[in-house]
C-alpha cells in the first residue's frame, strides 16, 4: 500500500538549498564578488605585480606615485599608485584582502568551534555546566569585543597570530551564547526525545543531531561575524595596534593613507577603503542571504 | 421578485482566487459558490490545503498579493464586494463582516491590552467616545461569558487561557454586532468542552442576533450537530454542497462519503477503518477534469472533464458518478 | 486486566512534579518577600495503571491533564518524582544497566508532531536505520536493507530511503516516525496523539496501521489521544485522566455505554458525533482550572454539576465500581450511584 | 584678539612640578618662568635670572630680574626662587618628578632677595641648562598647596606671560595675557589652547578655522598647506636627533639570526664593521627627503647643529650600498643575515615608516631585515630590559654632554649613567671625556670635551644617526611664529605678520 | 523581582571584581608605566622612589588586595600622570561620552525605526531595496573610516560643520551638556552621525525583520479584519511589537556604542572617556585603566537590567525571574 509522493519534488538539499540562495541578484551579485575577491586573495602573489613584502624591491624613490605612474626603474606600472614607502597599491591591496581574509576566517572559526562546543553542552546538560559557562559567558558579553581586542593586544603586542587570537577571545561568547539557545530550542523538539527514547548515548545525541541543527543560525552568525572581525582588525590597525606595518593589512592601508587624502594623494586611503567596503559588504550581503535562506519563518509558503 | 428578507446575508459566486507560483499558476478557490442567509450557520469542511481559509480571504477582501481574485462575485447584502475599494472594504470590515482565527494564541497582539484591542475595533467603525466605548466592550466579553469583565478589560491576552482567548476574539468579532461572521476553525486548537461551550454560545448567539455565520472546519461532526448547511471542499472546489441533515445523512460525492464512512465512529470498534486511498494531491500537481478522481474507486473516463456543479438530490454536487445507496 | 498474567507495564501510585529550580537569590528574595514558596506543578498525582501484554489502553482527558506527562514516563523520557513504573512486574528503577536498556528499547513512543519528531537533516535511511545499528541489533552494512524493510513494513516505498523529512507528506512522515520505533523492536508503543495532526483522510490510514501491527506484532499501546471517538475504536480500555488524576478506568464499550464521573460524562456529551440530531451545547460551565494552583478536593468540584460540600475537602479514591470498572467521585459513596 | 592653537599633546596637570612630560612643560611656561630660558635656538638666555656666574668651581651665584610680579600682584624674591628648587623633591606621587634638575644641587642660599646662591657636590657645568627646567612658583601660593589645588587653577599663580583662566581637562586651556609680564607684552589678550590629539582632526579644525594655528603638522599635509594662499608654515630644525640603537652586548643578540631563523651564536652587531656597514647601507637624503617628506635633515651627531655640544666635524655618513657590502663581507657576513628592527609607531614623526625604510635598505644590502612596531608604552619598557637587537630611539636634549652620557654612557644603575644606553655601548674614554665635560664650569672647555667624545662614540657607531627632526607650525595667513628648536609651542611668540 | 534585581546585583558584583582582577594583571603584564613616564635624565634611584611610591615595587597580589581594599572605600586610585583620582577623571569625562553616546542612539532610533518599518512593510520595492542595501553599507563600513571621510567632506570640503572638538557646554541638572546651544549641536553632529551609522543600520535590520515578522502574525491580520486602518495597525500593532526586541538590542549596544566611542573621539577629538583611556593605555595609567574598565562594566549591567526593565515594561508577557530562557 505504498503512497506515490508527488507532494514535494525530490530535490536534495544542497540543490533546494543553492536555487533559493540565488535566486535574488543581489545575493548572487555579492558572492560573484566575494568569490572574487577570495580568488584574487588566495592567488595574490601570482596576480600581484610586487612582492610588496620584499623590501629589498621597494624604493622610496618610487613613494607616493599616482595611479598609472611608471616606476622609477621602469620595471612596472603602479596601476593603483604607489604608497609612502613605495610599495605598489594594488600588490598592498591584494596580499592586505589575504590577511584580513585570513584574520576574519581564522578568527570567527576559532571562536566560532569554541564557542559552539562550549554553547552545545551548556545547551543540552544544562544544570550546573550551564551556569558557569553562561556567567563567563555573561562577563565577557559586558565587555564590548573591541575593548577586549583591545586590551589583549595591548598586552601582547602586533602581530597576525595575536590578532586572530585576540579577536577569537573577543567573540567566542556570541557563539556560545547563540549556540546554547539554539541547543536549548531544539533539545525541546521531540527528534531529540525520539532520539532518546531510542536509547542513543549523549554524545550522539549532541553531535548528531544537535549539533546540525543548530549550526544554521550559528553559520549565519559566523558570516557575519567574519565580516566584523574585518572591520574590527581594521579599526585595531587604524588605532595602532594590529599587524607589523611591512604586512599591511586593509585597515592599516587605510590608515597609512588617511593622512595623505586631504594632500589630494587620494589613492592611498580610498582604494584600500573601497577593497574594504567591498570585502565587507559582499560577505554581509551573502550572510544576509544565507540567513533568510536558511531561516524557514521568513521563508514563503511551500510550493 | 425577493424581498429584502429574503436575500441572502452573503452569495458567492464563481469565486475564484489564483496565485502566480513557479510553473504557473495555482487556484487554491476554483469556482466556488454557495450562500448564506440571515441567522443561518454554514459549515465549510475540507482537509488541510483544501483551500477553506483562502475563501475566507477572499470574502474578506484580504488575499495578500501576489494572490488575487481572478473571477466570481461575492454580493454581500445585495452588493457586490468585488467593486468596491479598500476603504470601503476596510469600513465594512470588523462592522458588518467580521472574521475570527484558528489560534488563539496568536490572534490576540500580545503587547495590547485586550481593553486597547477592543476599543480600537469599536472607534474604528464609529463615532463614540472612548467610555462609551468601553462600556461596549465591556458588555461583549459579559456577553461571551467572561467573568468580571471590567478587571478582565485590564488584561493582556497570555493571562488568558485558550478558550477565554478565543472568547475574547469573539467577543471583538461581535462588538459591532455584524452581519456576517467568517470563523477560521476558531476551536480547534481547543479542548472538547470548550469547544462544546464556545459551539453554543455561538450557536445562541447567531439566533438571536440574526447573524449570518461561515464555520471553517476539517471535522465534519463538528458541523453535525451545529450548522444548517455544509459545504465540503476538495482541493479548491466545493464538491457537495446542502444541508447537513441531507449531505451527512447521505453523502453523494464519493469524498464526502469516503470521509463519513472512515469515521471511527461510524465503524465497529477495532475493526479496519474503510479508507480513502492516497492523499491529498498538492495544488501544483491536481489532475486535470475532477480533482478527485485519481483516488476515487468509481472514476472513469468522463472524470478528465470538470465535472459541473448541479443541483441533485436536494444538494449542489460536482460530481459525474454520485453515490446513490442509501446510508454511508 | 487480566488477574493472573504480569501486565506489561504498569504505573504504581506514579506522581510527577515540575518544580522550577530556584536559586540562592531568589530564596533569599522569597525570604523577604514572604513568597518563599516555589512554584510547583502537580502534573500527575499517584497514578495507578497497568497495561496488559496485547492491550490497548485509551488515555483521554483536557489539555494539562497530565496525558503527556505519563507517557513520557512510561518511554523512560520521564522519571516519575514518587510511585514506580513496572515493567514486566519489575521495577524500572531497580533494573541493572542492560536490563533497564533491554527496557527503553522495548517501549517506544509515537509523537504527535510528524513535523517536529523527524530530525530534518538526516536522511530517512539513517532516522530508521541508526539506533538498530548503533544498539547492536544490525550490522550497519545491513543498515539500508533492514531501514528499507521497516519502511515496507509501515506501507511505504523502500525507494524513498535516500530522502529528506521535508520531502514526505504528513501522512508519509507519521509512518516514518512509526518505522523508526518498530526498527528496535518494540513491545510497547505510547502513541501520543498520534493522529491528532493528521488529516482526516489520512487518520484512517495511520489507525488501521496501529491496528494491522497489533495485530501481527502483538504490540501494546498505550493511547493517547483527546477524540474520544478514535480512542473508542482502537482502545480496549479507557483510563480519564483530569489534573493530574486518573478518574475512571472502565473497558471501552463499559465506559461510553455507563460512564459514572461527571467529568466524563460531560466529556462524552461535548463529544461531537457525525449524528445530525440537534444537539445542545452547554455542558460544563468554567474553563480548566491551571495545574499549578489545582482546586482542592475532588480536582472537578468548581466545575461539576453535582458538587457537594465534601468535594471541596476530600479527594475522592478510585474505588470499583463495577467488574473492572474504577472510579473516583464521592457520589459512589451513597452506594445509590449518580444520579441524573 | 584671541588666540586659538590646536596643540597635539594632552596637558595632565597645570603643576608645573609634578610630571616631566613635553606638553605639561609647555603649558607651564605660559604661566610660569624658570630662572635661565631657552631661546628659540636652543641657547641659554637670561629668564628671572638677569645673569648666573660659577664663583667657584662648585657655588654658582645667580641675579634675580628685580621687580618681577606674580599673577597675583605679589612681588617675586629668592625666597620663591629657593622654595621652587626645593619642591620637585619635596612633591610626593609624581611619576615623572623633576629631581634629576635639582639633585646636584646639595646648598642653597639667598644672600639678599635678588641673590641666590646654589652649591653642588662635584663641579657641574651644566646646573645653569638644569635651571631651565625647573619652574618658579609663587611660594606663598603654592607652600601648602598639592598638585590637585594647581589643576583646579587656584594657585596656578607664576609670573610668565600669561594667566589661568580656565582647564577644560582633554578639552581645551584657557589663558589670558599677563598684562604685568615682565618680557615682551605678547600679542593677544586671550589664548585658548585646544588638545587635538589625532593629526587629521588638529589638520581639520585649522582647514575649517576653528583654530588659528597648528602644531606638530603631519607630513603628508605640509605640501597641501603651502599651496593654499590662506594658509603658511614656520618651521625649524628640531633638538630631536632619531637614531638606531645597536645591541652590542656580548651575547647572541635575541633578534639577529641566520637567513633560515637561526639564531646567530656571535652577536655580529657588535663588530664595528658591521654597525658601519649598516650606517652606510642607509641612503639619509632619500630618507629626509621621501620618507620623512622634507621634514628631517640627516643628522651625524646625537645632537643637533646649533645645540651645545654638537660636532660640525662629523660628517653625515655618505650612501655606499657597495661599501656596506663589502665591509659585511669583510666581517664575515658576504651572505648577510637576518635582524628585526624595532621601533614605535606613536612617538616620533613617520616612526614606523623610519623603520620600515632603514629594513629597506638593509635589505639591499643582504640583510634580511624585518619590521616590528608597537606603541611606546609597550616599546619602551622591552626596550629597556635590552630585548631588542636594533631598536629606534629618539632624543631631544640642549647639551651634548648631557646626551652622550645618558645614551652612550657605560650604564650604571647607581649613577643614572646610559640609562637608555639601549645597545650597552661602553667606552672608557668616552665616558671619561663626557665626564670632564660635565664637570667643567668653563662652557668652552667643555663644549670641547663634549665634542671630542661625541667623535669618538659616534666613529665607533656606538648609535647611527638618522637624522634631526623638523619641527613645523602651520597657521593662518597673517600670523607668524617664531619656530622653536625644542618644538615647544607658546602663544607669545605668536604674532600677527 | 527582587530576586531578580539580587541576582541581578550579586552578578555585577562578581563581573566587576572579575573585571578588575584581569585588567588589573592585564595593565601589569603589558609594562610599567614608570618606564614610560618618568624622565629620560632620572637615575635608578629617582626611579626606584617613583616606583616605590606608587606601590609598584609590591607583588601583585598585594597590589591588588591594596587596591581592594581602597575600592570597598570608594577610592579606586588615584591617576598617574592626572594626578588626579581615576574615577572622579573618568566621571568629570563621562558626560561628554554619553552625551554623545546617547545621541548616537537618538540618530539610530529615529532614523532606523521608520526606515526599517518602510523596508519591511515593502520589502520588494525600490525604496525598501535601497534601505536595505543602505543598511548594509552602514554595517560593512569601518567607523573610523566614515568618521574621516565625514570631516573630509562636512569640516573640510564644505566647511558646514566643525570638524572636531565638543562645543560650549551649558549645565542640565548640574550636568554639562553640549546640545543646548546651536555650536554645541554643530559640533556633536558628525561625531553622534559617526557613532550612529552602525547603529541605524542595526535598528533598520532589525526594524525589517520584525516587521516582515509581525506582518505574517495573526494579529495583524484580525486587525485588519477587525477594519483598522493601516496607519493604526503599522503604528500601534506592529510598531510596539517590533519595540520589543529593538530596545533590547539597542540597549545592548549601548554598551557597544560605549566602547566605539573610543575610535570616535579619537577621530573627532572628543573630549570623552574613549580618548582618555586611549591615552591612558599609551601611558599605562592604570588606574585610569582599570577605573574605566570598571566603570564601563557598571554602566553595562546598569543598561541591560534598564533594558530588561523596558523590556518587561514592553512585551507584557515577559516576567522577571532572572532566569535565562
Ligand atoms: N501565497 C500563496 N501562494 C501560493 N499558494 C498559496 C499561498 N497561500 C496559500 N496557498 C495555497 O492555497 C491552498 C489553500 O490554503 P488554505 O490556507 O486556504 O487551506 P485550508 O483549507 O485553510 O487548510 P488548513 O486546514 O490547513 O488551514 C494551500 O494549498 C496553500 O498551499
Ligand atoms: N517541563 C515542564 N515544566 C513545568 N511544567 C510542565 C512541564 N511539562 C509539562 N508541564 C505541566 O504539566 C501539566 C501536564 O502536562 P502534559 O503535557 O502532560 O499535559 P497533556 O495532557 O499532554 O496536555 P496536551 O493535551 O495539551 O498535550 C501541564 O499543566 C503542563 O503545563
Ligand atoms: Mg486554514
Ligand atoms: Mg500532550
Amino acid at each position: 500500500m505504498a503512497i506515490a509522493t508527488h507532494q514535494v519534488p525530490a530535490m536534495s538539499p544542497s540543490r533546494r538549498f543553492a536555487r533559493e540562495f540565488f535566486s535574488k541578484r543581489i545575493a548572487t551579485g555579492s558572492f560573484v564578488l566575494l568569490l572574487l575577491i577570495l580568488l584574487a586573495a588566495l592567488f595574490a602573489p601570482l596576480l600581484s605585480p610586487q612582492d610588496p613584502y620584499d623590501l629589498a624591491r621597494l624604493d622610496l624613490l618610487d613613494a607616493r606615485l599616482a595611479p598609472g605612474t611608471m616606476s622609477g626603474d621602469g620595471s612596472l606600472v603602479f596601476l593603483l599608485g604607489s604608497d609612502a614607502q613605495g610599495r605598489d597599491m594594488l600588490s598592498a591591496m591584494l596580499y592586505g584582502i589575504r590577511i584580513s581574509v585570513i584574520v576574519g576566517i581564522a578568527s570567527t572559526a576559532i571562536a566560532l568551534a569554541v564557542g559552539l562546543a562550549l554553547g552545545l553542552l551548556a545547551g543540552y546538560r544544562g544544570g550546573r555546566i550551564d551556569a558557569v559557562l553562561m556567567r563567563v559567558v555573561d562577563i565577557q558579553l559586558s565587555f564590548p569585543s573591541i575593548l577586549i581586542a583591545l586590551v589583549l593586544l595591548a598586552l601582547s603586542g602586533p602581530g597576525l597570530g595575536k590578532i586572530i587570537a585576540a579577536l577569537a577571545a573577543a567573540q567566542w561568547a556570541y557563539y556560545a551564547r547563540t549556540a546554547r539557545s539554539a541547543a536549548l530550542v531544539e533539545r525541546r523538539k521531540e527528534y531529540i526525545e525520539a532520539a532518546t527514547c531510542l536509547g542513543l548515548s549523549g554524545t550522539r545525541i549532541m553531535f548528531r543531531h544537535l549539533l546540525p541543527n543548530c549550526l544554521p543560525p550559528l553559520v549565519v552568525v559566523a558570516a557575519l561575524q567574519v565580516a566584523a572581525a574585518i572591520s574590527l582588525e581594521a579599526t585595531l590597525s587604524f588605532l595602532g595596534l594590529g599587524l607589523p606595518v611591512t604586512e599591511p593589512s586593509l585597515g592599516l592601508l587605510i590608515a597609512n593613507g588617511f593622512e595623505y587624502m586631504l594632500s589630494g594623494k587620494y589613492w592611498i586611503s580610498l582604494f584600500p577603503g573601497v577593497a574594504l567596503l567591498l570585502l565587507v559588504a559582499s560577505i554581509t550581503l551573502v550572510a544576509d542571504r544565507l540567513r533568510d535562506v536558511l531561516n524557514p519563518r521568513l521563508q514563503g509558503p511551500a510550493p | 421578485m425577493k424581498s429584502q428578507a429574503d436575500l441572502p446575508t452573503l452569495a458567492v459566486s464563481g469565486l475564484t482566487t489564483e496565485f502566480p507560483v513557479a510553473g504557473g499558476i495555482v487556484r487554491p478557490v476554483d469556482d466556488v459558490s454557495f450562500e448564506v442567509r440571515r441567522g443561518q450557520i454554514m459549515g465549510l469542511v475540507g482537509e488541510s490545503g483544501s483551500g477553506k481559509s483562502m475563501t475566507a480571504w477572499s470574502i474578506m477582501g484580504m488575499v495578500d498579493a501576489p494572490g488575487r481574485i481572478s473571477a466570481g462575485s461575492i454580493v454581500f447584502q445585495g452588493g457586490d464586494l468585488r467593486t468596491l475599494d479598500e476603504r470601503a472594504l476596510r469600513a465594512l470590515r470588523g462592522d458588518r463582516i467580521a472574521m475570527i482565527f484558528q489560534d488563539p494564541a496568536t490572534s490576540l497582539n500580545p503587547v495590547l491590552r485586550i481593553d486597547t484591542q477592543m476599543i480600537e475595533a469599536i472607534t474604528a467603525h464609529r463615532p463614540v467616545g472612548r467610555r462609551a466605548a468601553r462600556e461596549m466592550a465591556r458588555e461583549a466579553l459579559a456577553r461571551v461569558g467572561i467573568a468580571s469583565p471590567e478587571e478582565r478589560l485590564l488584561a493582556y491576552p497570555h493571562q488568558f487561557s485558550g478558550g477565554m482567548r478565543q472568547r475574547v476574539a469573539i467577543a471583538i468579532a461581535m462588538l459591532n454586532r455584524p452581519d456576517l461572521i467568517i470563523c477560521d476553525e476558531p476551536t480547534t486548537a481547543l479542548d472538547v468542552t470548550i469547544q462544546s461551550q464556545i459551539l453554543g454560545q455561538m450557536q445562541a448567539l447567531c439566533r438571536e442576533a440574526g447573524t449570518a455565520l461561515v464555520w471553517i472546519t476539517h471535522d465534519l461532526s463538528v458541523v453535525a450537530g451545529f450548522a444548517d448547511t455544509v459545504a465540503v471542499m476538495y482541493a479548491g472546489r466545493i464538491v457537495e454542497n446542502g444541508t447537513v441533515e441531507r449531505v451527512l445523512r447521505h453523502p453523494r460525492h464519493p469524498y464526502t462519503h469516503g470521509l463519513i464512512a472512515s469515521a471511527p465512529s461510524r465503524n465497529p470498534r477495532g475493526q479496519p477503518l474503510p479508507q480513502i486511498p492516497g492523499m491529498v494531491p498538492a495544488l501544483s500537481a491536481l489532475p486535470d477534469g475532477c480533482t478527485f478522481r485519481n483516488r476515487c474507486a468509481r472514476a472513469t473516463e468522463v472524470c478528465r472533464r470538470v465535472p459541473p456543479l448541479e443541483m441533485l438530490d436536494g444538494r449542489q454536487l460536482r460530481c459525474f458518478h454520485p453515490v446513490m445507496e442509501e446510508g454511508a | 486486566m487480566n488477574g493472573q498474567q504480569v501486565p506489561i507495564l504498569a504505573f504504581d501510585g506514579v506522581s510527577k512534579a515540575y518544580v522550577r529550580p530556584v536559586d540562592a537569590a531568589a530564596r533569599i528574595a522569597g525570604m523577604f518577600s514572604g513568597a518563599g514558596s516555589r512554584p510547583v506543578v502537580h502534573a500527575l498525582e499517584r497514578v495507578t495503571l497497568a497495561v496488559g501484554e496485547g492491550e490497548v489502553v485509551g488515555l483521554v482527558g483536557e489539555s494539562g491533564s497530565g496525558k503527556s506527562t505519563l507517557g513520557r514516563i512510561a518511554t523512560g523520557l520521564l522519571k516519575p518524582t514518587s510511585g514506580a513504573l513496572l515493567w514486566r512486574g519489575q521495577d524500572v528503577a531497580a533494573m541493572d544497566g542492560k536490563a533497564r536498556r533491554a527496557k527503553q528499547l522495548a517501549a517506544q513512543l509515537i509523537f504527535q508532531d510528524p513535523y517536529a519528531s523527524l530530525n530534518p537533516r538526516m536522511r530517512v535511511a539513517d532516522i530508521v536505520g541508526e539506533a538498530p545499528v548503533a544498539h547492536g541489533l544490525v550490522p550497519s552494512r545491513e543498515k539500508n536493507e533492514y531501514a528499507a524493510a521497516m519502511l515496507q513494513r509501515v506501507g511505504l516505498d523502500a525507494a524513498m530511503l535516500q530522502r529528506y523529512p521535508h520531502q514526505f507528506s504528513g501522512g508519509q512522515r507519521a509512518r516514518i516516525g512509526i518505522a523508526r520505533a518498530l526498527a528496535v523492536r518494540p513491545q510497547f508503543l505510547v502513541c501520543d496523539e498520534a493522529v491528532a495532526a493528521l488529516d482526516v483522510s489520512i487518520q484512517a490510514q495511520v489507525l488501521n496501521l496501529f491496528m494491522q501491527l497489533r495485530a501481527e506484532l502483538g504490540l501494546s499501546y498505550l493511547f493517547i489521544s483527546h477524540d474520544l471517538g478514535v480512542v473508542r475504536h482502537v482502545a480496549d480500555r479507557v483510563a480519564v485522566l483530569y489534573l493530574g488524576r486518573i478518574v475512571e478506568v472502565a473497558p471501552t464499550e463499559e465506559l461510553f455505554a455507563r460512564a459514572n464521573h461527571p467529568y466524563t460524562v460531560t466529556l462524552l456529551a461535548s463529544m461531537p458525533t457525525l449524528e445530525v440530531t440537534a444537539k445542545r451545547h452547554i455542558p460544563i460551565s468554567g474553563e480548566v482550572p491551571s495545574s499549578l494552583g489545582p482546586p482542592s478536593g475532588c480536582h472537578f468540584h468548581p466545575r461539576c454539576p453535582h458538587a457537594m460540600p465534601r468535594c471541596r475537602q476530600e479527594a475522592p479514591e478510585l474505588r470499583e465500581v463495577a467488574p473492572g470498572h474504577w472510579a473516583a467521585c464521592h457520589l459512589n459513596d451513597g452506594g445509590g450511584g449518580i444520579q441524573r | 584678539a584671541e588666540l586659538r592653537i590646536g596643540l597635539a599633546a594632552d596637558v595632565s596637570s597645570l603643576d608645573p612640578h609634578y610630571l616631566n612630560i613635553a606638553p605639561n612643560i609647555a603649558l607651564s611656561t605660559h604661566l610660569f618662568d624658570t630662572l635661565v630660558a631657552v631661546s628659540p635656538d636652543g641657547q641659554l638666555v637670561p629668564g628671572l635670572a638677569i645673569s648666573w656666574r660659577a664663583v667657584d668651581a662648585t657655588t654658582w651665584e645667580l641675579k634675580l630680574r628685580p621687580g618681577v610680579k606674580f599673577h597675583d600682584g605679589s612681588e617675586l624674591t629668592a625666597d620663591d626662587v629657593l622654595f621652587s628648587l626645593d619642591r620637585p623633591a619635596a612633591l610626593v606621587g609624581s611619576p615623572g618628578p623633576f629631581t634629576s634638575y635639582t639633585r646636584q644641587i646639595v646648598a642653597k642660599d639667598a644672600p639678599d632677595r635678588h641673590t641666590v646662591r646654589l652649591k653642588t657636590a662635584k663641579a657641574y657645568g651644566p646646573l645653569p641648562l638644569d635651571l631651565s627646567s625647573i619652574f618658579i612658583v609663587s611660594k606663598r601660593a603654592a607652600q601648602y598647596a598639592s598638585t590637585a589645588d594647581f589643576n583646579s587653577g587656584k594657585v596656578a599663580i607664576g609670573s610668565g606671560p600669561y594667566r589661568f583662566a580656565r582647564f577644560l581637562r582633554g578639552d581645551r586651556i584657557e589663558l589670558v595675557r599677563n598684562e604685568h609680564y615682565w618680557g615682551d607684552k605678547p600679542a593677544w589678550d586671550k589664548v585658548s589652547l585646544r588638545i587635538l590629539t589625532s593629526n587629521a582632526p588638529r589638520l581639520a579644525a585649522l582647514l575649517a578655522g576653528d583654530v588659528d594655528a597648528i602644531e606638530g603638522v603631519p607630513a603628508a599635509h605640509i605640501e597641501r598647506i603651502k599651496a593654499d594662499p590662506k594658509f603658511r608654515l614656520e618651521q625649524k630644525v628640531s633638538w630631536r636627533t632619531i637614531f638606531w640603537h645597536l645591541d652590542q652586548s656580548a651575547r647572541p643578540s635575541p633578534f639577529v639570526t641566520d637567513k633560515a631563523g637561526k639564531q646567530l651564536p656571535e652577536n655580529p652587531l657588535r663588530d664595528m664593521r658591521v654597525r658601519r656597514a649598516i650606517s652606510m647601507a642607509i641612503d639619509r637624503k632619500a630618507l629626509t627627503s621621501r620618507t620623512m617628506e622634507g621634514l628631517a635633515v640627516p643628522a651625524s651627531n646625537l645632537v643637533a647643529p646649533g645645540i651645545f655640544g654638537h660636532n660640525p666635524a662629523l660628517p653625515v655618513e655618505k650612501y655606499d650600498p657597495d661599501g656596506a657590502r663589502k665591509l659585511l663581507a669583510e666581517a664575515g657576513y658576504p651572505d648577510g643575515f637576518a635582524l628585526i628592527l624595532h621601533g614605535t609607531n606613536d612617538r616620533y614623526i613617520n616612526d614606523a615608516a623610519v623603520v620600515q625604510t632603514t629594513a629597506q635598505y638593509l635589505n639591499r644590502v643582504g640583510i634580511r631585515a624585518q619590521v616590528q612596531t608597537m606603541p611606546l608604552s609597550i616599546y619602551f619598557g622591552r626596550a629597556r630590559k635590552g630585548e631588542f637587537s636594533a631598536a629606534l630611539l629618539g632624543w631631544g636634549s640642549l647639551a651634548g654632554d648631557f646626551a652622550l652620557r645618558t645614551v652612550v654612557g657605560t650604564p650604571n644603575p647607581q649613577t643614572g649613567w646610559g640609562s637608555w644606553n639601549w645597545g650597552k655601548y661602553s667606552n672608557g674614554m668616552v665616558d671619561a671625556l663626557v665626564r670632564s665635560a660635565l664637570s667643567s664650569v668653563a662652557p668652552a672647555e667643555r663644549e670641547n670635551a663634549a665634542r671630542q667624545a661625541a667623535a669618538l662614540a659616534l666613529g665607533e657607531y656606538a648609535i647611527v644617526p638618522l637624522h634631526h627632526q623638523v619641527a613645523t607650525w602651520a597657521m593662518r595667513k597673517g600670523l607668524q611664529y617664531t619656530a622653536r628648536t625644542d618644538e615647544f609651542t607658546f602663544a607669545h611668540l605668536f604674532h600677527p605678520q | 523581582m527582587p530576586a531578580f534585581l539580587l541576582r541581578r546585583l550579586l552578578q555585577s558584583a562578581v563581573v566587576l571584581l572579575a573585571m578588575s582582577l584581569l585588567v588589573f594583571a592585564g595593565v601589569h603584564a603589558i609594562g610599567n608605566p614608570v618606564d614610560v613616564l618618568i624622565s629620560p635624565d632620572a637615575s635608578q634611584a629617582e626611579r626606584a622612589r617613583v616606583i616605590a611610591s606608587f606601590g609598584l615595587d609590591q607583588p601583585l597580589w598585594r597590589q591588588y588586595l591594596l587596591f581592594l581594599k581602597n575600592a570597598v572605600q570608594g577610592d579606586i586610585g588615584t591617576s598617574y600622570i592626572y594626578a588626579t583620582p581615576a574615577l572622579g577623571l573618568i566621571l568629570e569625562r563621562l558626560p561628554a561620552t554619553l552625551e554623545l553616546a546617547l545621541a548616537a542612539i537618538f540618530i539610530a532610533v529615529a532614523f532606523g525605526i521608520p526606515l526599517g518599518l518602510w523596508a519591511g512593510l515593502r520589502p520588494d520595492g525600490v525604496i525598501g531595496r535601497t534601505i536595505m542595501a543602505a543598511s548594509i553599507l552602514g554595517v560593512s563600513l569601518p567607523t573610523f573610516w566614515v568618521g574621516l571621510m565625514l570631516i573630509m567632506l562636512f569640516a573640510v570640503q564644505l566647511g558646514w560643520l566643525p570638524a572636531g572638538g565638543r562645543g560650549p557646554t551649558t549645565l542640565l541638572l548640574g550636568v554639562p551638556v553640549s546640545f543646548l546651544s546651536i555650536e554645541g549641536l554643530r559640533h556633536l553632529l558628525l561625531p553622534a552621525v559617526n557613532l550612529a551609522l552602525v547603529n541605524v543600520a542595526l535598528v533598520i535590520r532589525l526594524a525589517r525583520a520584525g516587521t516582515l515578522d509581525a506582518m505574517r502574525q495573526d494579529y495583524v491580520k484580525f486587525a485588519r479584519a477587525k477594519g483598522l486602518s493601516a496607519g493604526r495597525i503599522v503604528g500601534v500593532h506592529v510598531l510596539k511589537n517590533i519595540l520589543v526586541p529593538i530596545v533590547t538590542v539597542v540597549a545592548l549596544q549601548f554598551g557597544a556604542v560605549i566602547a566605539f566611542s573610543i575610535v570616535t573621539e579619537t577621530v573627532f577629538a572628543w573630549p570623552g572617556m574613549g580618548k582618555l583611556i586611549i591615552d591612558s593605555i599609551r601611558v599605562l595609567d592604570r588606574p585610569v585603566i582599570v577605573a574605566y574598565m570598571m566603570l564601563v562594566a557598571a554602566l553595562f549591567v546598569a543598561i541591560n537590567l534598564a533594558a530588561d526593565l523596558v523590556y518587561s515594561a514592553l512585551d507584557p508577557r515577559v516576567r522577571l525571574t532572572g532566569e535565562d530562557t
